[in-house]
């Protein structure tokens, strides 16, 4: 379904990514892990358009997408749920679902969807009117998922949807991943909860300073000592 | 020092005016004055065996760039003499400066007192005027609005940012209270204002049966048209300050009528030195006829022409005591003799607006 | 008596409770968690003890001392620092001079001596600049000290603020979400850095953390707050296996203690 | 009635600044830029209106029409040339960008076209008095007043009920999230820019019609209280705009009406700075203070 | 002492520079038309770097700085012109009345963020130079008369102090502090750090140096008008800051010197001098969006190079 090819990107001189290559398929939940400042948000960036490889290619469903404006990927079915959730503070729940829909034009399926997102998620419903800067973090972080949703992805992008969360929410967020995921919508997943992510996903990626370092099945990176030790804190 | 004394072969003639900004059309019209004189002076050899030599600079009618320019003018181009600005606040912001360089300041129509008298009432020794002043005008007006158009309740409208309108307001109120006369209200405004509205309701509601708005044209073009809006239609009147064709775009020509200023001079003058000037003028300009400021221009020139040639000299000190000496002088706008302040003894004329056309009313000697 | 002492104290925002009738009361020397759901209140309650807030309802008290109403700079000065969840450095400042800053409530030259350059400028700038590097040393940031803090990346940066906050000289130290955005391995490292300091330093730490693992691998106490209001205090032990507590916060499968 | 007449003065001066001050408030409201330029934007629909109006001899409505449409493609054209680059950069340096770009608007139009004024035909609109209780209205204060109102309510329709409305405001809140939603950025600044310089362009014509007298550098003064009128409302909010537009001219017209007409604009400024001291973000503002 | 080594290396290049204009001006190679450039260019240096101690270091937006400018030209013109006392004398009265006013104009408004801080300093200039405006005793609208006393030797004593004593506070704990409330205002608070009290401090100060600067302006230009100290006024003061680059003293004297220089030169083309002022600063901002210098300031210049060397 989509499949970077040795692309390599910069931050005004400073290299970022540097010739990563990996693949998604169609059902999947991809992982990506790696520490700090590995280039993990980068690759998001750059798959969704907010950021241009100066060189490599991103096939998405056949189609070269790197280069193209976000708005157009957008539209073409990938959804970038941005680290540190990025909602619209001063607009409402139901606001912040709509603009979700943004690129839609089918007014019915919208409102089927909203419903689907209330379902997922019935804290929002509750919310529904409330500002969105004002709620808590987590329930932010279900406000941005729910948002991604609402424009349809076929591939839906998620930056550390764990972070800063309480553990029973972390908990919660991957359960609700796996829905997603289930109902078909094929997941690339970047976690720091490197347990949490490989729990549920079928491949994963290691990245170290912009270059995917290790690939393979969630399984087989979990059961990996080199990997216990950088990433699970395997003590 | 003044210049260079009698070593150069020209004659050089500092212009500092307002060619730009908000009062403008003097400046352009006295500039145009003064190069018609310069151009018949020049033909007729000059002064001292000197061709006259115009330098020109625009102070945007504001009075930092005064003081820029003549600071210019007199360490740059080391000029003989300055005339400018046209307007008094604009040439006191030189006057310092003319003293201090003993260069000789001409004003063309700087009416207010303090052009040649600082605040301590010394003359200052080299600035000079052509036009009459501001207690003379102020006086006329008074004098006309409670004679000829026998009003006894008005009010005075004035701009608060110049000196000029300031002098004329003060003296118009003294006399005419003297003859009689009740001033019901009194409101200023400042430069560049450009919603009277407010205030002339406020002075509506005082019920004057005349209205004095001394002030500069592009704010009083503004003024009349807003009064008339506003139901005020008592006669309305100034002095040179009105005079330039753009308050006839700002106002009207309708607004304009029934309205009076006072000025240095009319065209319809059948003085014999007026009439060859004013074809002289058209001649050049496609026939346009020359405004008051036209005429001061040309006949500064003159006065420092005068000067030049009593004084045998272009020294700057000694044209400067004999411009001070100044007696009897014809010219243009009317016959010069300058008193102790260096303030010009002359007449004024009153004019009318009708349908946009200035027309002849009184002439007023002093 | 105990080294800071909250006696129900709450504030309100608009009409949301978002902390009310807190109580705590911290020993001096001792290692306090503070944990809760996402919204429960623990910023809050951070802010409501350094002045950011102030308490609409009840009353704190530091070393018998009532804060109440002091804004945050003289709280520092009287021995309470913190760090931020979301990193607050003075990011074009050098690492040294970041530090330096907080160093400045205990230096005593006036404004005169610096512009007329007098010896006891020189003394004290002197005196900071020691101080600051020996804070950096036991961050392990002393190599960096003329490195803009933006560019620092994201682990050290909340090093640093946390040396930064020793900087400023507190008895008590408030840490909000040290670990946050960590690695297990970094946080491991962190969690050694803060036992070493509270030693060094003599420090009462209280700290809030949704990383199980560090709270009750170090915390000797933690105090558990939902909806504004206490839940439960106790022991990391009792805290585990709290009803109310896995009801709300923890879900029922528990870490294991790993230590 | 002298109030009522007050009163009238106040508001058509207010509906002017508003006017003006809702393009700031839009512009700001999007990407945090005090638009110094726009001003002079109002400038340049002054002049066109009057070059439409006395060159091609049309009438209000067209000649209106006309310098709406040519000041939303030059709004477009300044935000392409002088802010795009700098949506990274700080805000302050795009505020230099847009002082620059205002003396740059205003002394090329000098050059053009000389400094001196020109002064609107006074047969533009019927200019008929009408007396209500003792106070003269022009019915060219009505239209103007009704001109102002019908633009406001456009503006308040199009940024709260369209999909386009939407966009505006959730690319001020966060353009990168906008982006991901589909939206995109440039075109909606450059939208954003094409409304707020269409209705400068309105006053320009407006004021020509109102004041008579225009001239190159007559953007400043408005320009400058219309932003206090922006603030003064709460800036980024339209109803804040509207609202503190007719307060400021009320408050001129007040203070003029009370003999005090030297002072006018020393009053207005003192009501900016205690509304702001009792209400930091003006009166229709959100206070955003910062969530520690 | 390695933090002196800058402190000498001004004071010998001060030397220097106020040697050679003195020189030039002494011989007569210097008509007043330079002279006066030298003035003007000095006081906009101490204006651009009071305003930079208050914006590029303190971080508070204020875009008024001619309302204190205004203070302190008034207030020292009335000392000399009414009270006939000593110009050195009247120069301090008016930094000190403009710090003041400063302080008055500060305490209420510095609690103000962003542009809601800047709009209410534009709008107390205004207000300062709308009252100058209605004060009969100073001339009003019209303006008041001042001798010409500003010379280059008191010009270039008090830009030597100005830039002596702004440095010093800059890099001071003092200093650093007012730097941590730009930075972060909540973070320097829970520091421990006053920020009011330096916010206001710095505001004060800057309107200290401002006021004088007010009084070499006032005694330089013969007469004195409210017109002058427009928000226009402010607005270049900002220009020199910003273009030299917010928070770098160096880039505030140096684009002082540039533009002052710029416009002087454009003065002979003044049909098209505000267009290639304008433009310059359109260009710059564009190119250069962090200013000339950054943030950087000469002395990093040094010891970037011996850094570099040293590797
Ligand atoms: N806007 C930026 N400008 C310059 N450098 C940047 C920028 N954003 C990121 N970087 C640098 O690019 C590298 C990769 O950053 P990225 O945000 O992709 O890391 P990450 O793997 O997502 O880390 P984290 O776990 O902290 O989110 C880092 O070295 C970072 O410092
Ligand atoms: N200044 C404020 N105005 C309004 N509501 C506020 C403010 N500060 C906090 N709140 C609200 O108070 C509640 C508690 O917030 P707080 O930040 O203390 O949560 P927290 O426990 O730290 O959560 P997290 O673990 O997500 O950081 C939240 O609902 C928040 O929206
Ligand atoms: C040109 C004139 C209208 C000037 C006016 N008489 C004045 O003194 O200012
Ligand atoms: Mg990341
Ligand atoms: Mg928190």
């Amino acid at each position: 379904m989509l499949k970077v090819n040795n692309i390599n990107v910069f931050y005004g001189n400073i290299q970022a990514l540097k010739g990563v290559s990996l693949e998604v398929i169609e059902g999947e939940i991809v992982t990506l892990i790696g520490a700090n400042g590995a280039g993990k948000s980068t690759l998001l960036k750059t798959l969704s358009g907010l950021l241009k490889p100066k060189s490599g290619t991103i096939e998405y469903l056949g189609e070269p997408i790197s280069g193209k404006a976000p708005q157009s990927i957008v539209k073409t079915g990938i959804s970038h749920v941005p680290e540190g959730r990025r909602v619209f503070s001063n607009m409402s729940v139901e606001e912040n679902l709509e603009l979700g829909a943004y690129t839609r034009k089918d007014a019915g399926g919208v409102r089927k969807d909203m419903e689907k997102v209330y379902e997922l998620f019935p804290r929002l419903l509750e919310r529904r009117k409330q500002l969105s800067g004002t709620l808590s973090g987590g329930e932010q972080q279900m406000l941005a998922m729910g948002r991604a949703i609402m424009a349809k992805p076929k591939l839906l992008l998620l930056d550390e949807p764990s972070m800063g969360l309480a553990p029973l929410m972390v908990k919660q967020i991957f359960n609700i991943i796996e829905q997603i995921n289930k109902d078909g919508t094929t997941v690339l997943l970047v976690e720091q909860n490197a347990n949490m992510a490989l729990s549920i996903a079928n491949r994963a990626y290691v990245i170290e300073t912009g270059r995917i370092e290790i690939s393979g099945t969630a399984a087989e990176l979990q059961a990996s000592e080199e990997i216990k030790k950088a990433y699970l804190g395997g003590l | 020092s003044g210049g260079d004394g009698g070593n150069s072969k020209d004659f050089k003639l500092g212009v500092n005016m307002e060619l730009s900004g908000n009062v403008a059309s003097y400046g352009e019209s006295m500039a145009k004055g003064v190069e018609m004189a310069v151009a018949e002076i020049n033909k007729a050899g000059g002064v001292e065996g000197k061709q006259i030599k115009v330098i020109k600079v625009d102070n945007k009618s504001e009075a930092a760039e005064a003081t820029n320019g003549i600071i210019k003018l007199t360490s740059q181009d080391k000029v003989n003499a300055v005339i400018g600005a046209a307007t008094s606040g604009n040439t006191v912001a030189q006057a310092q400066i003319a003293n201090d360089t003993k260069t000789v300041l001409m004003a063309p129509g700087g009416t207010s007192p303090t052009v040649t008298v600082d605040e301590k009432g010394k003359v200052r020794e080299f600035v000079f005027r052509t036009s009459f002043i501001d207690p003379f005008q102020g006086t006329v007006a008074a004098n006309f609005a409670a004679n000829n158009l026998k009003v006894k309740d008005a009010a005075i409208f004035s701009d608060n940012s110049s000196d000029y309108a300031k002098g004329l307001s003060d003296a118009f109120k003294e006399t005419f209270k003297k003859a009689g006369g009740k001033i019901v209200g009194e409101e200023s405004y400042v430069a560049k204002d450009t919603d009277f509205r407010a205030t002339l309701t406020r002075l509506k509601a005082k019920n004057p049966s005349f209205i004095f708005i001394p002030g500069y044209y592009e704010e009083v073009g503004l003024i009349v048209k807003q009064a008339r809006e506003l139901g005020i239609t008592v006669p309305l009147m100034g002095a040179d300050g009105w005079d330039s064709p753009k308050l006839v775009d700002l106002a009207g020509a309708d607004a304009l009528n029934n309205t009076y200023l006072i000025n240095h001079y009319s065209t319809e003058d059948p003085d014999k030195k007026v009439q060859e000037f004013v074809t002289a003028f058209k001649d050049k300009n496609n026939g346009d006829a020359p405004n008051a400021f036209n005429a001061l221009g040309y006949d500064t020139v003159y006065f420092l022409a005068d000067a030049i040639k009593r004084a045998g000299s272009t020294d700057s000190v000694k044209i400067q005591k004999e411009l001070a000496k100044t007696k009897d002088l014809s010219l243009v706008t009317g016959v010069l003799s300058l008193d102790k302040n260096h303030h010009p003894i002359k007449s004024a004329t009153v004019l009318e607006y009708k349908n946009g056309k200035q027309v002849f009313n009184t002439k007023i000697n002093p | 008596m105990a080294l800071l002492e909250v006696k129900n104290a709450g504030i309100q925002f608009g009409g949301l409770k978002a902390v009310s009738g807190f109580n705590m009361e911290l020993n001096q020397g001792e290692l306090i968690g503070l944990i809760g759901p996402n919204g429960a209140g623990k910023t809050t309650s951070f802010n409501l003890l350094t002045g950011v807030y102030v308490p609409t309802e009840g009353e704190i008290l530091f070393n018998g001392r009532r804060l109440n109403g002091l804004p945050p700079y003289k709280v520092t000065q009287s021995g309470i620092s913190r760090t931020f969840q979301n990193i607050r450095l003075f990011s074009e400042l050098s690492v040294l001079d970041n530090v330096k800053v907080a160093y400045h409530s205990l230096a005593k030259n006036s404004i005169l001596s610096s512009i007329f350059r007098l010896p006891s400028h020189f003394s004290e700038e002197k005196n900071m600049e020691n101080k600051a590097l020996e804070f950096l040393k036991i961050f392990n940031l002393d190599s960096l000290k003329d490195e803009k803090a933006k560019n620092l990346p994201y682990g050290q940066q909340r090093r640093l603020e946390i040396a930064r906050a020793l900087a400023a000289g507190p008895k008590l130290l408030l840490l909000d979400e040290p670990a946050a955005g960590m690695n297990p391995q970094e946080t491991h490292e962190l969690m050694e850095l803060i036992a070493f300091i509270r030693k060094q330093f003599d420090l009462t730490i209280l700290l809030i953390e949704h990383d199980m693992q560090l709270v009750m691998g170090i915390c000797e106490r933690i105090y558990v707050l939902d909806h504004g209001q206490l839940i439960a205090d106790g022991t990391p032990e009792e805290i585990r296996n709290h009803p109310k507590v896995i009801e709300a916060y923890l879900g029922e499968e528990v870490p294991s203690d790993h230590a | 009635m002298d109030w009522l007449q007050q009163l009238i003065n106040g508001i058509s001066l207010g509906s002017i600044y508003a006017l003006i001050a809702l393009g700031y408030t839009m512009v700001y409201g999007i990407i945090k830029l005090i638009n110094f330029a726009h001003g002079d934007v109002f400038m340049v629909g002054a002049f066109i209106g009057f070059y439409a109006i006395t060159g091609w001899g049309l009438g209000f409505l067209p000649a209106l029409i006309i310098s709406m449409a040519f000041c939303a493609g030059f709004g477009v054209l300044i935000e392409r040339i002088a802010y795009k680059r700098l949506r990274n950069a700080t805000r302050i340096a795009a505020l230099i960008t847009a002082i620059g770009m205002s003396l740059l608007i205003e002394y090329l139009m000098i050059y053009i076209r000389g400094a001196q004024p020109e002064a609107y035909p006074a047969d533009v609109l019927p200019n008929k008095a009408i007396n209500l209780f003792g106070a003269q209205i022009n019915s060219q204060s009505l239209f103007i007043l009704l001109t102002s109102i019908i633009l406001m309510i456009i503006l308040q329709f199009i940024v709260h009920r369209t999909k386009m409305g939407k966009a505006m405001r959730a690319v001020s809140l966060d353009m990168d999230a906008a982006r991901l939603m589909g939206i995109n950025v440039d075109k909606t600044i450059s939208f954003t820019f094409a409304i707020g310089s269409a209705l400068a362009g309105a006053a320009g014509v407006v004021f020509g019609v109102y004041y008579t007298k225009i001239e190159p550098l007559m953007g400043v003064i408005p320009g400058l209280k219309a932003f206090v009128a922006a603030v003064l409302g709460g800036i980024g909010s339209i109803p804040g705009a509207m609202v503190g537009g007719i307060i400021l001219g009320s408050v001129e017209s007040i203070v003029s009406a009370a003999g005090f007409s030297l002072w006018r604009d020393a009053a207005a400024f003192i009501i900016l700075i205690l509304i702001l001291i009792f209400r930091p973000s003006g009166i229709f503002g959100k206070n955003t203070k910062e969530k520690v | 002492m390695k933090k002196s080594k800058p402190f000498w290396a001004f004071v010998i290049l001060a030397a220097i520079v106020y040697g050679v204009v003195q020189f030039f001006i002494g011989s007569g190679l210097l008509n007043q038309y330079y002279s006066n450039l030298f003035i003007t260019i000095s006081i906009n240096i101490i204006l651009a770097v009071s305003l930079h101690l208050v914006i590029g270091i303190t971080g508070q937006f204020s875009i008024g700085h001619a309302g204190f400018l205004a203070v302190g030209a008034y207030i020292s013109a009335i000392a000399t012109m009414k009270f006939e006392l000593p110009f050195i004398l009247a120069i301090v009265i008016g930094g000190v009345v403009a710090a003041l006013a400063g302080l008055i104009v500060g305490i209420p408004t510095l609690r103000l963020r962003g542009d809601y801080l800047a709009i209410a300093t534009l709008g107390f200039a205004e207000i300062i130079r709308i009252v100058l405006f209605n004060i009969d005793y100073v001339g009003g609208a019209a303006g008041m008369q001042v001798s010409h006393l500003t010379t280059w030797p008191i010009t270039f004593i008090c830009l030597f102090i100005t830039i002596l004593v702004i440095a010093n506070f800059t890099n001071s704990r003092h200093g650093r502090a007012c730097i941590a409330v730009r930075e972060n205002e909540i973070a320097a608070d829970a520091m421990g750090i006053n920020t009011t009290y330096y916010k206001v401090l710095a505001f004060a100060i800057g309107s200290f140096f401002a006021g004088i600067a007010g009084g070499l302006y006032s005694h330089n230009f013969y007469i004195l008008q409210p017109g002058n100290f427009g928000f226009l006024k402010s607005f270049d003061i900002l220009i020199f800051v910003v273009l030299g680059g917010l928070g770098s003293m160096t880039g505030s004297v140096i684009s002082a010197i540039l533009l002052t220089v710029i416009s002087a030169f454009l003065a002979q083309y003044p049909e098209t001098r505000m267009i290639i002022y304008s433009l310059v600063l359109v260009i710059v901002m564009l190119y250069r969006p962090q200013g000339l210098m950054g943030t950087r300031e000469i002395t990093d210049l040094f010891k970037w190079k011996t850094a570099k060397g040293g590797n």
